[in-house]
C-alpha cells in the first residue's frame, strides 16, 4: 500500500523533471493568470470569444503545420511548398465539384491527384538530392513550391472559387455573452480528427513505425531495410491530404484563391514554436499563434495601427528561436565536434 | 632520435589538474591530470573511446571541464571562446579533416594567419594601403610554409580535389600559419599509408625543432608515438594510467594490458 | 583554346593575388566594360535602358548583396526584399526631409541604414543554422513590410501608401532619361562588383568562406564567428539597401512597399542559386537569367500564338519554369550558372586536352 | 648581339659589362615562395662580387677549384661566376651521383671548396668528408634540416652574402682585368661510357669563341627567356644557361622544384628551349596519353589538324612554298590545335629549339617542327665546347645532324667522325695520354662516333666507332643505330642491340612504363608492375610488332639487311644509371650490361625459350636487393630483298 503511493509520487516527480512538461506548464499558468487578469480588469467575455476564436484558428494552423512536420520527420526536409500543395488540393476539389463531380468523389480523386505528386516529388526533386545538405533540398522545396503554384493556376485557373461545404459561416454558438463560430468549431473538429487519425497512424501502422524508425535515424532505417523512398511517397502522399482537407477548410472560409497558399507561411512560426519534429508541437503552436496572433491584435494592434497579426507569429518565433531553437517539443539539435 | 628528451625540467606551459568530463550519463574523463611542457612532443594514447579527443577539445577550450581546471602558462583559464583560446597561441588539427573545402590550399593556410591580420573594411574594399601590405606580406610567410610542406605543387589547387595525406598536410599547414606555442594535433597520421605517416613524422619533429613549438598529438598507431614523443600519456576508460618517457610507457603493464584488451 | 598562358609569370605577389591574374581575361574583362559604358548606350534605346537594363544592373547588385550572405558567408536570407526597402525608405526619408544633401549620400544613407537593421536581424544567426535563420530572416521580411505599410511617417503622410520619388540630380546634372540613369546605376554597380571582389580576396572574404565551409574550425583558427557573420549581414544588407534606393529612384519612380515584397526576396535568392553561389559573377548572370527569361516568354508567346495567350498564363509558365530551373540546378550544378562558366573556361585552358 | 668578344674575352669581363648595359634587365629568376624571384644582371654581378669576396676571405684563390654539387639554383649558378671572378675553376658535379662517384671528382680535381645545395648533397659529401684532406669548406645554399649539424667545415651561403658588403669588394676589379682569355674557365668531368670520368678543361677561349658564335647564328638577344633543368655538370647547361646567357644578356629560369617543372616551363615560356631526345619523346608520349582519354570530335579535330601539319607545317616553317589553302588550312589548324598544344607544353614563344646527344626519331623530330617550333638537332662534344655541327634554319634533315658548325672543320677518318676547331678543349685534367689519345698532332679531335658526310656536306652519325662491329658473316654491326631505330618506337624505352662476333642480331628491350602501361589500360591488360607488364605474352605481341617494322626498314639497306633481329627479350627491370648499366647522361653501358646480364645472352644465342635470371639492384634509398625472373625469349622473322620488294 505504502509503496503504491512511493511509486506514485516518483512517477508525479518524473513528469514534473521533464523539461517540456515545465515549459508547458509555464505556458498554461501565464496563461491562466493572463486571464484571470482579464477577468478582473476587463471584458472577460470579450477575452473569451477572442481567445477562443484565436484557439480555432490556431487549429488550422497547426493543420497546415502538421503537414510540415510529417515531412521533416520522415526525410529532415523542410517542405517549403506546402502551402503551394494546399492551394493546389483545393483548386482541385473545387473545379472537380464545380464540374459535377460529388463531393466525396471529388475527395478521393483529389487525394489521387495529390498521391500521383507525392510520387512525382519523390521521383524528380529528392531521389537526386537524397543525402545533400537540408539546406539544399530546403531551396528545392522552394523551388518545387513555385512550380506548384504556376501549375496550379496554370491548369485551373486563378480566380476565386466559392467553396461551399455546406455550413452556415455566420452561424455561432453563444456561451455566456460570447459568441463562437459554429464553422470555426467544426474546422476544429475536423482538424482534430485528423490530427487524431494521423497519431493513430504513426503509433499502430507499420509504415507508422517505419517512418518514426526514419524519422529517428535515416541510416540505421536503411539499414535495417526500411525502404526509404516508399516511405517517402507514403509520409508526402500523407502530407497531401493534409493538404486537402487544410484547404477545404481554409478554401470554404476564405474561398479557394492564391491568398491560401500564403497562409501556410504562417505555418512556419507554429513549427518553430512547437517545434519541427513533434505532432503535438504542431498542434499546441497552432494554439498558440493562434490567439497569440488574434489576442495581440485587438489588444496591442490599436496602438501601432493594426494589422501586426503579419508579423506578430513570427517575432513571437524569432524569440522562442532565441531561447530554444528545437523548439518547445522538438528534439534537441547537437553537434558533434 | 628524439627519445632523449629534452630537459624534461623545461618549464611548464599548460597543465591540467584532476579534470572531470562527463556527457549526462556517460563519463569521459574522470580526475585526469596532465602537464605540458614548453618544446616537447607529448603523445596521449588509448583505445578508442578511452577520452582521448575530450582531452584535446578541453585544451583547444572547445569543451569545459565539470570538476577541476587548466592552468596556461600558470593563470587559471575560465571558460572561454574557441577564437580567443586560438588567440592564445593554441592552434589544432582535426581528427577528420576540417579544411575549408570552398577554397585552395594556399588560401586555407592564408585564412590561419587571420588572426595576425588587421581588419578594416573600407581598407579591404578597396584593397588598398594596409589591407593590401599585410595581404602581401602575410603571403610570404604562408608561401614559407608550405615549402616546409613541400606543398609547392598544389598551391593554387582546391583542397576538395587534393589526395588525403595532402590534405592532412594542408591542415597542418593551416595550424602552423597561426605560429602557435602550442599545436595539437587529432590523429595526424590517421588513415595514411607508411610513406605518408614518414613524412607527416618529419614534418611533425621539424615543426618542434626548427620553431620550437609545443606539440600534443593523438595517435592510435603505438609505434609511430614512441618514435617521435618526448613524453607519453596513455588513457583508458577515461582515466589516466600511465604518464613518462615512450620507453617507460612501453614496459608498463596497465599499458600492455590495456592494449591487449584493444588488439 | 584562346588561352596562351605561356610567358604569363608572375615576378610579385601583388601581380598573383590580382584579380585576374589571366593576360585573356583582363582583354575580355575590359571588352565587357567596354560595352556597358560604351556601345550599350549608342545602340540601345530607352525601353531596353529602362525596362532591361538598368533594372538588370539594379536587381544584379541586390542579387550580389545577397551572395554576400549566403553564397560568401553561407548565411541564408529570405528577407533581401525588407532590407531593399529599408534603403529606399531610408533614401528617401532623408532626401524629403533635408533636400540639399547630395543624393550620392543620400544613396549611401540608404545603405548604411538598411546594413544596419540587417545587422539587428542578423543577430540570430549567431545562435541558428540553416533554414531556422530563414524564418528570422522572414519575421524581418513581414515586419518591414508592415512597418513601412502602417506608419505614414516613413511614407512622409501622404494619402496613399505609394509616393512618387523626387527627381534626382547629381552633381548638378539632373538624373532624369533612362540613359543618364543607366550611367549612375552602372558605375554604382561596377564599382560595388569590385568592391566585393576585392573583399573576397582579402582578409573578410576568407573568414567568410571559412565560416561557410566549417565554423567549427574558423572558430578554432581564431575567427571571430559573431563578428563575421555580423559583418557579412552588414555589408549585404548595404548593398540591398542600395539596390533598393536605386530601385525606387531609377527604375519605378516611386517609393512603395508593395514593390519589396516577399516574392522580390525570392526571386533574389533564385538569382544567386541559378547565378551561382560565392561568386560576383555569379550574381549578374543570374540576375541576367531571371530579368531576361519573362521578357523572352512573352515575346516568344506572342510569337507563337499571336497574342492569343493570356500574359496571365504566361506568368503561370514563368513561375513553373523558375521552379523548375532552381529545382534542375540545384540538382545538376549547386554553383550555378557561373561555375558552368568557370568549368567551360578550364576546358578552354586545357584544350585540346581533356584534362 | 652586337659586343665585341675580342675585349671582353672573359665571362667575368662580359659579367662587369651586363652589370652596366643590361642594369635593369632580369639576368637569373627562381620560382620560389610562389613567385619568381628576379635576380637584375646588377644584383647578380654585385652579388657574385660579395661571393667571391667570401671566398677570397676563406682562401680560395686562382686556379683553385670549386665544386658545384646541386639543382640549377641562382645561388649556384652565382657560385661559379663568384669562382670565376678571382680566377677559380668551378667544377660542376652530377647533383644525382652517389658518394663515392662523387668523392673520386672532388679528389681528383682536388677541390678545395664545395657549393652543395642541400641537406641532401651535404650528407653525401660528409660521407666521404674524411678522405677529402684537401677540402677545406662546404657552403650550402638551403639551410633546411641543417641548423644542428655541427661539422666545422659546414658554412651557409646566405651567412656569406649578408656578411661581406660594398667595401671590401673594390679590389674585385683588378681580379677581373686580370683574367686572360686562356685561363681556364671551367672544368667539366664527363661521364665516360667507359671507366673514370675525365676532367675536361675549357677556357675562356673556347667558350667564348664557339657559343658568341650561336648566339650570333640565332640572334638572341636579352629578352630571350630560358629554363635551367638540365645538370649543371653537363656541358650543354653550362653553355646554355652560363655562357650564352653572358654574351647575350638573357635570362636564366630555374623552377621550383622537380615535380613543378612542367608547370614552370608553361609560366616561364622559354624562348630558347634546349632538351635531350629522350624529353622531347617523353613529352610526345605523355600528350598522345593524354590525348587518348579525349571525347571522339575532339580527338577528329587533333587528328585531322595532325595530318594536315604533318603534310605542310615543316614546309611553312621551312618558308617553303605552299598551296594559299593549305597554308589557310595550316592557320586554322594553328588556332584550334597547334596553338593550345604548344601552349599546353610551354613552348607557345620558343624562337630556338635544340636537341643533341643522342639520335632522336624522325618522326618525333618532325612533329614538332611540323607544329611550328623551329626544333633543330646539333652535334657536340664538351670537348669542342659543344658545338661541332648545327643543322640551319630552312635545311633540316631529321637524318642529319647538319653541316659543320661555323669555324669547325670536320673529316672522316676511316670510319671515324674528327673535327678541328677554336672551341678544342686544352686537355683533360691530370690524364696526359688519354690527352693524347683524342687530340692528334695538328689539332684533330677524334670524336670516337663513327659518320658519314653526305652530298651536302650534312654530318650522319652512325654509332660509336668502338661500338660497330662485324657479324660473323662480315657485314657491319653498328648497335646503337639499332638501338635508336627501336626506341624511336614509343614503347621501347631502352634497348641493347648484340651480335658482334656472332652470327646474328638479338637484342634486350625495355618497355616504356608510361605508354605500355597506358596500352595495357586501355586493352584492359592487368598488371602489378614492371616486371609483371614486362613479363605478358600481349607485351611481347606489342614488341614483336615494333620490331618487324624495324627489321623491314633495315632490310631495305643494303649494307645493314643482315643486322636485322632475330631473337629478343624484354629486361625484367628497368636499366638505371644507379646499378651502373646506364651512364648519368642515359647512354648504354655495354661493358656492364654485358657482364651482368651474361647468361641472357647466351641464352639469346642457345635458342632456349626461357631464361632464369637474378640481380642485384640498388634501390632509391642506396639500399641493395636481389630480384629474380624467368625471362623469355622470342624469334623474330625476318626480310629479305625479295620480300620486301614484294
Amino acid at each position: 500500500m505504502k509503496n503504491i503511493l512511493l511509486k506514485i509520487l516518483q512517477c508525479m516527480l518524473k513528469i514534473v523533471n521533464q523539461k517540456r512538461f515545465i515549459l508547458t506548464f509555464s505556458v498554461l499558468v501565464s496563461v491562466i493568470i493572463l486571464s484571470l487578469a482579464i477577468y478582473l480588469f476587463m471584458d472577460y467575455w470579450f477575452f473569451l470569444e477572442v481567445f477562443i476564436g484565436g484557439l480555432l484558428s490556431g487549429v488550422m494552423y497547426s493543420l497546415v503545420a502538421l503537414g510540415f512536420v510529417l515531412i521533416f520527420k520522415a526525410s529532415g526536409v523542410f517542405n517549403f511548398a506546402q502551402g503551394a500543395m494546399v492551394l493546389f488540393a483545393a483548386l482541385t476539389f473545387v473545379r472537380l465539384i464545380e464540374m459535377g463531380v460529388p463531393m466525396l468523389g471529388a475527395a478521393t480523386l483529389t487525394m489521387l491527384v495529390m498521391v500521383i505528386l507525392a510520387i512525382a516529388i519523390e521521383r524528380i526533386v529528392l531521389r537526386p538530392l537524397v543525402n545533400q545538405d537540408l539546406i539544399i533540398l530546403f531551396m528545392a522545396t522552394i523551388g518545387l513550391n513555385y512550380f506548384i503554384e504556376g501549375m496550379a493556376q496554370l491548369v485551373w485557373d486563378s480566380n476565386v472559387h466559392v467553396l461551399d461545404l455546406g455550413i452556415d459561416e455566420y452561424a455561432a454558438y453563444e456561451i455566456g455573452e460570447a459568441f463562437v463560430n459554429k464553422f470555426d468549431v467544426l474546422a476544429a473538429l475536423i482538424a482534430g480528427g485528423l490530427v487524431l487519425l494521423l497519431a493513430l497512424f504513426f503509433r499502430y501502422t507499420v509504415i507508422g513505425r517505419a517512418l518514426r524508425a526514419v524519422a529517428d535515424d535515416h541510416q540505421a532505417a536503411l539499414s535495417v531495410g526500411i525502404p526509404l523512398r516508399t516511405i517517402w511517397i507514403y509520409v508526402w502522399s500523407a502530407a497531401g491530404l493534409v493538404a486537402l482537407v487544410a484547404g477545404m477548410v481554409w478554401g470554404s472560409k476564405l474561398g479557394v484563391q492564391f491568398a491560401i497558399a500564403t497562409v501556410a507561411l504562417k505555418a512556419i512560426p507554429v513549427l518553430i514554436i512547437g517545434g519541427f519534429t513533434s505532432v503535438p508541437g504542431a498542434i499546441i503552436g497552432g494554439l498558440i499563434v493562434g490567439c497569440g496572433e488574434k489576442l495581440a491584435e485587438v489588444y496591442l494592434g490599436g496602438f501601432v495601427g493594426g494589422a501586426i497579426e503579419n508579423w506578430f507569429p513570427y517575432m513571437l518565433a524569432m524569440i522562442v528561436l532565441m531561447i530554444r531553437p528545437e523548439g518547445l517539443f522538438g528534439e534537441k539539435i547537437i553537434e558533434r565536434v | 632520435m628524439n627519445n632523449v628528451v629534452k630537459n624534461i625540467k623545461s618549464n611548464l606551459i599548460m597543465s591540467i589538474n584532476h579534470v572531470n568530463l562527463s556527457f549526462g550519463g556517460l563519463k569521459a574523463l574522470v580526475d585526469v591530470s596532465l602537464n605540458i611542457y614548453e618544446k616537447q612532443i607529448l603523445a596521449i594514447i588509448g583505445p578508442n573511446g578511452a577520452g582521448k579527443s575530450c582531452m584535446l577539445n578541453i585544451i583547444s577550450g572547445i569543451y569545459t571541464p565539470q570538476e577541476g581546471n587548466v592552468e596556461w602558462k600558470g593563470e587559471k583559464r575560465g571558460k572561454i571562446a574557441p577564437h580567443d583560446i586560438a588567440k592564445m597561441g593554441i592552434a589544432r588539427t582535426f581528427q577528420n579533416i576540417a579544411l575549408f573545402r570552398g577554397m585552395s590550399a594556399l588560401d586555407n593556410i592564408l585564412t590561419g594567419r587571420n588572426l595576425l591580420m588587421k581588419r578594416g573594411l573600407l581598407a579591404e574594399v578597396f584593397y588598398a594601403g594596409w589591407a593590401k601590405e599585410q595581404e602581401i606580406i602575410h603571403r610570404k610567410k604562408v608561401e614559407e610554409i608550405i615549402d616546409f610542406l613541400e606543398i609547392q605543387s598544389v598551391r593554387k589547387t582546391p583542397v576538395s580535389r587534393l589526395p588525403y595525406g595532402i590534405q592532412k598536410r594542408v591542415e597542418l599547414g593551416r595550424a602552423l600559419a597561426a605560429e602557435p606555442e602550442l599545436l595539437l594535433l587529432d590523429e595526424p597520421m590517421a588513415g595514411m599509408n607508411v610513406e605518408e605517416k614518414e613524412d607527416m613524422c618529419r614534418f611533425v619533429l621539424d615543426v618542434n625543432e626548427q620553431f620550437g613549438t609545443t606539440i600534443v598529438l593523438i595517435e592510435h598507431d603505438m609505434g609511430v608515438v614512441m618514435d617521435i614523443s618526448d613524453r607519453v600519456a596513455v588513457l583508458d576508460y577515461g582515466r589516466k594510467i600511465a604518464d613518462g618517457l615512450p620507453k617507460d610507457v612501453r614496459a608498463d603493464k596497465k599499458v600492455i594490458d590495456a592494449y591487449l584488451g584493444v588488439g | 583554346m584562346f588561352y596562351r598562358e605561356a610567358g604569363q609569370f608572375k615576378t610579385s605577389y601583388e601581380a598573383d593575388q590580382s584579380i585576374l591574374p589571366i593576360f585573356q581575361d583582363r582583354i575580355a574583362m575590359y571588352i565587357m566594360l567596354m560595352f556597358a559604358f560604351i556601345v550599350f548606350p549608342f545602340i540601345a534605346n530607352d525601353y531596353w535602358l529602362g525596362s532591361i537594363l538598368i533594372p538588370f544592373l539594379v536587381l544584379s547588385l541586390a542579387a550580389l548583396g545577397l551572395n554576400v550572405l549566403t553564397g560568401y558567408a553561407g548565411q541564408i536570407s529570405l528577407g533581401s526584399a525588407a532590407f531593399m526597402a529599408v534603403g529606399a525608405f531610408a533614401a528617401f526619408n532623408l532626401h524629403v526631409r533635408i533636400p540639399e544633401i547630395p543624393f550620392l549620400v543620400v544613396f549611401l544613407w540608404g545603405g548604411l541604414c538598411s546594413a544596419a537593421v540587417g545587422m539587428i536581424f542578423g543577430l540570430p544567426s549567431l545562435r541558428i543554422k540553416g533554414f531556422y535563420l530563414a524564418v528570422a530572416t522572414l519575421a524581418a521580411q513581414f515586419f518591414i513590410e508592415w512597418l513601412f505599410t502602417h506608419f505614414d511617417w516613413f511614407t512622409n503622410y501622404s494619402t496613399s501608401g505609394v509616393i512618387t520619388a523626387p527627381p534626382m540630380h547629381i552633381f548638378g546634372f539632373a538624373i532624369d532619361n533612362p540613359l543618364s540613369k543607366y550611367f549612375v546605376v552602372l558605375t554604382i554597380v561596377v564599382l560595388c562588383a569590385f568592391g566585393i571582389r576585392n573583399l573576397a580576396r582579402s582578409e573578410i572574404g576568407r573568414a567568410w568562406m571559412a565560416v561557410r565551409d566549417m565554423d567549427i574550425a574558423a572558430e578554432a583558427i581564431g575567427i571571430n564567428l559573431m563578428k563575421t557573420k555580423l559583418l557579412a549581414f552588414g555589408v549585404s544588407s548595404f548593398l540591398c539597401g542600395l539596390a533598393g534606393a536605386l530601385w525606387a529612384y531609377a527604375v519605378l519612380g516611386t517609393v512603395e512597399p508593395q514593390a519589396f515584397d516577399i516574392i522580390r526576396s525570392f526571386e533574389i535568392l533564385f538569382m544567386i542559386i541559378i547565378g551561382g553561389l560565392g561568386s560576383v559573377s555569379g550574381a549578374f548572370l543570374g540576375a541576367g537569367f531571371i530579368v531576361l527569361l519573362p521578357i523572352l516568354l512573352n515575346n516568344l508567346g506572342s510569337l507563337v500564338t499571336g497574342g492569343a495567350i493570356s500574359t496571365e498564363t504566361i506568368a503561370h509558365i514563368e513561375y513553373m519554369i523558375f521552379g523548375a530551373f532552381i529545382v534542375f540546378f540545384l540538382i545538376v550544378e549547386p554553383n550555378g550558372l557561373a561555375r558552368l562558366w568557370q568549368i567551360g573556361k578550364e576546358k578552354l585552358r586545357l584544350w585540346p586536352f581533356p584534362y | 648581339m652586337l659586343r665585341n668578344l675580342e675585349i671582353l674575352d672573359t665571362f667575368p669581363k662580359i659579367l662587369r659589362d651586363n652589370s652596366k648595359i643590361f642594369a635593369k634587365k632580369a639576368a637569373i629568376r627562381e620560382k620560389e615562395f610562389g613567385i619568381w624571384q628576379t635576380l637584375s644582371w646588377k644584383e647578380f654581378y654585385y652579388n657574385a662580387q660579395l661571393l667571391s669576396a667570401g671566398f677570397k676571405s676563406n682562401g680560395i684563390g686562382r686556379g683553385d677549384k670549386v665544386a658545384i654539387i646541386g639543382d640549377n639554383r641562382p645561388k649556384l649558378y652565382l657560385s661559379i661566376a663568384a669562382a670565376q671572378l678571382i680566377g677559380a675553376v668551378p667544377v660542376p658535379c652530377y647533383q644525382d651521383s652517389v658518394a663515392d662517384e662523387i668523392l673520386y671528382i672532388l679528389d681528383h680535381a682536388e677541390v678545395k671548396l664545395v657549393i652543395a645545395e642541400n641537406q641532401e648533397q651535404v650528407d653525401k659529401i660528409l660521407e666521404v668528408i674524411d678522405r677529402l684532406p684537401k677540402v677545406k669548406l662546404i657552403m650550402y645554399d638551403d639551410q633546411r634540416g641543417l641548423e644542428n649539424y655541427k661539422n666545422s667545415k659546414l658554412l651557409p651561403l646566405n651567412k656569406i652574402l649578408e656578411g661581406s658588403s660594398e667595401k671590401n669588394i673594390s679590389w674585385i676589379d683588378e681580379e677581373i682585368d686580370k683574367t686572360l682569355k686562356d685561363d681556364l674557365a671551367i672544368m667539366l668531368y664527363t661521364s665516360g661510357t667507359t671507366g673514370r670520368p675525365k676532367g675536361v678543361l675549357l677556357t675562356y677561349n673556347n667558350l667564348i669563341s664557339v657559343t658568341g658564335k650561336a648566339c650570333e647564328i640565332e640572334n638572341f638577344t636579352s629578352d630571350d627567356e630560358v629554363v635551367a633543368y638540365l645538370p649543371m655538370a653537363w656541358v650543354g647547361d653550362n653553355t646554355f644557361c652560363v655562357c650564352q646567357s653572358y654574351i647575350s644578356g638573357f635570362c636564366v629560369n630555374c623552377p621550383e622544384s622537380r615535380d613543378t617543372l612542367s608547370i614552370d616551363l608553361r609560366e616561364i615560356g622559354p624562348t630558347y628551349y634546349f632538351a635531350p631526345p629522350r624529353v622531347w619523346e617523353a613529352m610526345l608520349t605523355q600528350l598522345m596519353v593524354r590525348m587518348q582519354d579525349a571525347d571522339r570530335v575532339k580527338l577528329w579535330i587533333f587528328n585531322y589538324f595532325m595530318n594536315v601539319s604533318k603534310k605542310w607545317g615543316s614546309l611553312i616553317l621551312d618558308k617553303k612554298q605552299v598551296p594559299i589553302w593549305s597554308r589557310l588550312l595550316y592557320g586554322l589548324g594553328n588556332i584550334l590545335v597547334y596553338g593550345p598544344l604548344k601552349n599546353n607544353l610551354g613552348l607557345t614563344r620558343v624562337r630556338t629549339a635544340y636537341t643533341a646527344g643522342e639520335a632522336m626519331g624522325p618522326d618525333t623530330f618532325l612533329f614538332y617542327r611540323s607544329l611550328g617550333i623551329n626544333l633543330k638537332s646539333l652535334y657536340g662534344q664538351t670537348e669542342a665546347s659543344v658545338f661541332v655541327t648545327l643543322q640551319q634554319d630552312g635545311d633540316v634533315d631529321p637524318e642529319t645532324v647538319g653541316p659543320a658548325f661555323p669555324g669547325v672543320e670536320l673529316k672522316i677518318l676511316d670510319g671515324e667522325v674528327l673535327y678541328k676547331s677554336s672551341g678544342v678543349f686544352k686537355g683533360y685534367y691530370k690524364n696526359e695520354e688519354a690527352t693524347k689519345e683524342t687530340i692528334d698532332s695538328d689539332g684533330w679531335v677524334s670524336t670516337g662516333d663513327a659518320g658519314v658526310i653526305n652530298s651536302k656536306g650534312h654530318l650522319k652519325i652512325i654509332d660509336r666507332a668502338k661500338d660497330v662491329g662485324k657479324l660473323n658473316s662480315g657485314a657491319i654491326f653498328a648497335p646503337k643505330y639499332i638501338e635508336n631505330k627501336l626506341k624511336f618506337h614509343g614503347i621501347i624505352k631502352e634497348a641493347v642491340a648484340f651480335g658482334d662476333n656472332k652470327d646474328f642480331v638479338t637484342c634486350f628491350i625495355n618497355i616504356d612504363l608510361e605508354a605500355v602501361g597506358s596500352w595495357a589500360e586501355r586493352n584492359n591488360v592487368a598488371y602489378s608492375g614492371y616486371i609483371d607488364l614486362a613479363a605478358q605474352e600481349a607485351v611481347y605481341k606489342l614488341i614483336e610488332k615494333s620490331i618487324a617494322v624495324v627489321n623491314r626498314d633495315l632490310s631495305k639497306d643494303i649494307d645493314l639487311s643482315s643486322s636485322q633481329i632475330k631473337r629478343f627479350l624484354i629486361l625484367h627491370k628497368e636499366l638505371d644509371a644507379d646499378d651502373g648499366e646506364l651512364t648519368r647522361t642515359n647512354k648504354v653501358r655495354r661493358g656492364a650490361i654485358s657482364e651482368r646480364y651474361g647468361e641472357l645472352i647466351d641464352a639469346l644465342y642457345n635458342n632456349a625459350q626461357t631464361c632464369h635470371i637474378k640481380t642485384q639492384v640498388v634501390f632509391e634509398d642506396g639500399k641493395k636487393g636481389d630480384i629474380s625472373a624467368n625471362i623469355k625469349i622470342k624469334d623474330m622473322k625476318t626480310f629479305s630483298s625479295e620480300e620486301k620488294a614484294a
